[in-house]
């Protein structure tokens, strides 16, 4: 088994990880908890990138991810506290 | 494997977003499907320009043979209305806010003078 | 096996977006949005679109999201609706 | 109750046009032909000395999309900027 | 001064491709770099950056930190963690713990060192009494001391960013 | 090479998917806070890894510059990921505490007592 | 208004400096990775958004002016439609400056290559400029926003339930 194939079950896997994080989305029974969600599945795209600009041979894609890292981290902020009702 | 399914997705996200845009009566909610739709599109323009097999249209430390790049572009022009697209929606949400203030409410029933 | 991704994301994206019209709370409306924001902004990566991808990721899931709840605090959180209408 | 009636018949005239539309168009991943995007992906690099393609469509060979988007952006900034100005500010 | 030297570092470090640097980008490094230090101390005059930090002791010692106890903590927590996600067996409550340190670093540094070991969830912090509120999953006793939670993190935290 | 990255990206996945069981099995906020914090942080880091050793055993083998890049902007990427989680759960758990939610079979909780006898908020 | 407690406040400035670094690597290798002018001001413009979330509207306010942000929006649309016109010898957004020598003229190999920075004549200089003009404009949009705000309203608590 190559390199490429073993990152691109580890993507599969991720992405239906991140998939299954919906249900939480929609059951959640308070807002807080969406936002745990938003939060988790923010982290597993990020690894998800990390390990797609490998599969695709391109060194520049992770940039991308660094970008994700940074800005998903305002819109947690934001929600948390919107969520406090302080702001 | 996946076909043609991310054309129906398009289209599926597209019609959501206009089922929106009508039905809903919050202005706040209607700007919501605004922005669903915007994504519709610029999604819609991206798919049409892609390869399968293709790399990204950079030459900078691509891999050993990258003489195959996806379309770019459809990527230009999608640029540019990702920060139009934000644009608007600042300029929408600025007059929800503005509305609110003057009338106390964000339902357009309430708003008698917006209505035709 | 890239192809199950691919198909997980599509999936993703239609859910969230019926979750984003289907929500009447507003505030699970844009967190919502800024999951399928996320996702768009991941179908651009896999489309080999990283600058379309920088793009949304920056201006999608941050920005959009702070004027929105910029927004929603000068605005309030519930829907306004009538008794006995939908 | 007229509306709503209206409005469905208006959702199902869009569906039905975007589900034509959607047969028609090429299959997902195979473009048919391209002529001008494989000119710029050949002559990026020797015309515009740069390396990223798309960079160098949105800033050299299409710099009047690029133009107006900066007039619209200033537009809308303008425009948000005069909404929520105090009184005596500026 | 520390964010002018600490910004054209970051900036190289993001630019090298494993060999030379050309000197277009150092330049680019000081010019920008003097650009943000001015921008910084005039929009957000209450960053709390410190000249110690920029010493090299203190920042091996920030890669022994990460790479010895704050790693082996990271495993102990997260198979502590799977244990109880598989047996789901959890005796939750909110303690309250001193730390005694000053800086705001330092306190930072402490408190996502314990949001990511075994078990516990930093909540709020009190920044005029140092104290530090604490979601345990496991509660053992009713006034814990640091050295309960967290082992030697606040030893450590204050010997990198006091 | 290929073992050494199926050992580390085979973790990472475990830890992923229990992140993954846990948003499920909690009770409430804070307990799914640890789980999801935790496990992902972790998962996250050992695919990093991966991707890390990867690049270095490409890089000693052809001496190419662009895998000296990829390493080193995954490092960089990794530690923001760590800094903005650990930060994110402690914004998460301290709204969700001042919004009112309790947390569930608490044996007790200091915050609202002290938040209690000083009549306003900490901090 | 108050700010968020000293854990997320240390945080936020640490990484709204580290972003602006971030961003403007963004915008100066915008030709050569990707990037480039909006993508790279986006970035850099959350700034704004991180000192507006860790220290709440008033304290902000009081630190930053906004006429800057104007004169920021309109220096950066003025050099971008100057450099267009400066080509005008040949057609409007000529890139003369490529392959010229000096600054930002040197050519580039075909085929892979690792990347110098000084090519793409033009295209660098209209990076930087509308980088500063969507820095400009994102912010003026945050700051305008918030001041729309009026923080003496009560804010409306509901119930954290379950909705549909």
């Amino acid at each position: 088994m190559t390199t490429e194939a073993l990152f691109s079950y580890a993507a599969a896997v991720l992405g239906l990880a991140a998939l299954a994080m919906l249900g939480r989305l929609v059951a959640g029974p308070t807002l807080a908890d969406r936002a745990v969600a938003l939060d988790a599945m923010n982290t597993l795209v990020v690894a998800l990138m990390i390990i797609l600009s490998v599969i695709f041979d391109s060194v520049v894609m992770v940039d991308v991810a660094i970008v994700y890292a940074g800005l998903s981290f305002v819109g947690t902020m934001f929600i948390a506290r919107y969520l406090e009702g302080s702001m | 494997m996946t076909g043609n399914f991310p054309y129906l997705v398009v289209g599926i996200l597209f019609v959501m977003g206009f089922i929106g845009i009508i039905f809903e009566k919050n202005l706040v909610k209607i700007a919501i499907a605004v922005s669903v739709v915007e994504a519709a599109t610029n999604l819609f323009i991206i798919t049409l320009g892609y390869r399968s097999g293709g790399s990204i249209p950079v030459w900078t430390m691509a891999g050993g043979g990258s003489s195959r790049m996806v379309l770019p572009t459809p990527q230009a022009l999608t640029l540019t209305a990702i920060v139009i697209g934000l644009a608007t929606t600042a300029l929408m949400l600025s007059f929800a806010m503005t509305i609110y203030r003057h009338y106390g409410s964000l339902d357009v029933r309430d708003v008698r003078r917006l209505q035709g | 096996m890239i192809e199950v991704l691919h198909l997980s994301i599509l999936v993703t994206i239609v859910v969230s977006g019926f979750l984003t019209i289907w929500f009447r709370n507003l505030l699970s409306s844009v967190i919502s949005l800024a999951v399928l924001s996320l996702f768009i902004s991941l179908e651009f990566f896999y489309m080999q679109a990283p600058d379309v991808a920088i793009a949304e990721a920056g201006i999608g899931a941050g920005l959009s999201t702070a004027i929105y709840i910029i927004a929603l605090r000068a605005c309030g959180r519930k829907q306004f609706r009538k008794e006995g209408e939908r | 109750m007229k509306a709503r009636i209206l409005f469905l018949v208006s959702i199902l005239v869009v569906g039905g046009l975007l589900w034509s539309g959607l047969q028609a168009v090429h299959p997902f991943g195979e473009p048919n032909s391209a002529p001008m995007d494989e000119y710029f992906i050949a002559n990026a690099q020797s015309e515009a000395a740069a390396n990223n393609v798309v960079t160098s469509i949105v800033f050299d060979y299409r710099g009047f999309d690029t133009l107006g988007e900066g007039a619209v952006l200033f537009t809308a900034v303008i425009s948000v900027a005069a909404l929520f100005r105090k009184r005596g500010q500026h | 001064m520390v964010i002018f030297v600490a910004s054209a570092l970051t900036y190289l470090l993001l630019v090298w491709a494993g060999g030379s640097i050309e000197w277009l980008e150092v330049v680019i490094a000081l010019v920008f770099a003097g650009l943000i230090s001015i921008m910084a101390k005039r929009w957000n005059p209450e960053l709390p950056l410190r000249r110690s930090w920029l010493n090299p002791v203190r920042l091996v010692r920030f890669v022994v930190y990460l790479f010895g106890p704050f790693l082996v903590a990271l495993v102990q927590a997260n198979l502590d963690v799977a244990m109880r996600v598989i047996t789901g067996k959890i005796n939750p409550g909110i303690v309250r713990i001193p730390t005694g340190l000053a800086s705001d670093g330092a306190l930072t540094l402490l408190a996502n060192s314990i949001t990511l070991t075994p078990g516990t969830l930093t909540v709020d912090a009190n920044d005029e009494s140092r104290e530090l509120y604490v979601h345990w999953i496991n509660v053992t006793t009713e006034e814990p001391k640091a050295s309960d939670i967290c082992g030697t993190f606040p030893e450590w935290a204050r010997r990198i960013a006091e | 090479m290929n073992t050494a990255i199926g050992i580390l990206l085979g973790i990472g996945l475990l830890f992923n998917v229990l992140g993954t069981v846990s948003l499920y099995r909690f009770p409430d906020v804070y307990t799914r806070l640890h789980g999801t914090t935790k496990c992902t942080t972790f998962g996250s880091l050992f695919t990093s890894a991966a991707v890390v050793v990867y690049g270095l055993t490409k890089f000693f083998q052809g001496f190419e510059g662009r895998f000296v890049t990829l390493s080193l902007h995954v490092m960089v990427a990794v530690l923001a990921l760590l800094i903005s989680n650990a930060t994110g759960a402690n914004a998460i758990a301290r709204a969700a505490h001042r919004s009112g939610i309790m947390p569930v079979r608490a044996v007790f909780d200091r915050l609202a007592e002290d938040e209690k006898t000083m009549g306003r908020r900490v901090s | 208004m108050n700010p968020l407690s000293v854990v997320a406040r240390t945080v936020c400035n640490l990484f709204a400096w580290f972003l602006a670094v971030f961003g403007i690597y963004v915008i100066v290798h915008g030709h050569l990775t990707p990037g480039g002018g909006f993508q790279g001001g986006a970035v850099v413009a959350t700034f704004m958004a991180f000192l507006l979330v860790a220290h709440g509207g008033r304290k902000m306010q009081s630190w930053v002016r906004k006429e800057l942000f104007t004169l920021m929006e309109c220096v950066g649309l003025t050099i971008f439609i100057s450099a267009g016109l400066l080509g005008m010898s040949n057609t409007f957004f000529f890139n003369f400056l490529a392959k010229a020598g000096g600054l930002f003229g040197s050519t580039v190999p075909l085929g892979p290559n690792p990347g110098a920075l000084n090519t793409s004549g033009t295209i660098a200089l209209m990076n930087l400029s509308v980088g500063l003009e969507v820095v400009g404009g994102l912010s003026m949009i945050l700051l305008y926003m918030f001041s729309g705000v009026h923080p003496e309203e009560p804010f409306g608590r509901e119930e954290t339930g379950h909705d549909r």
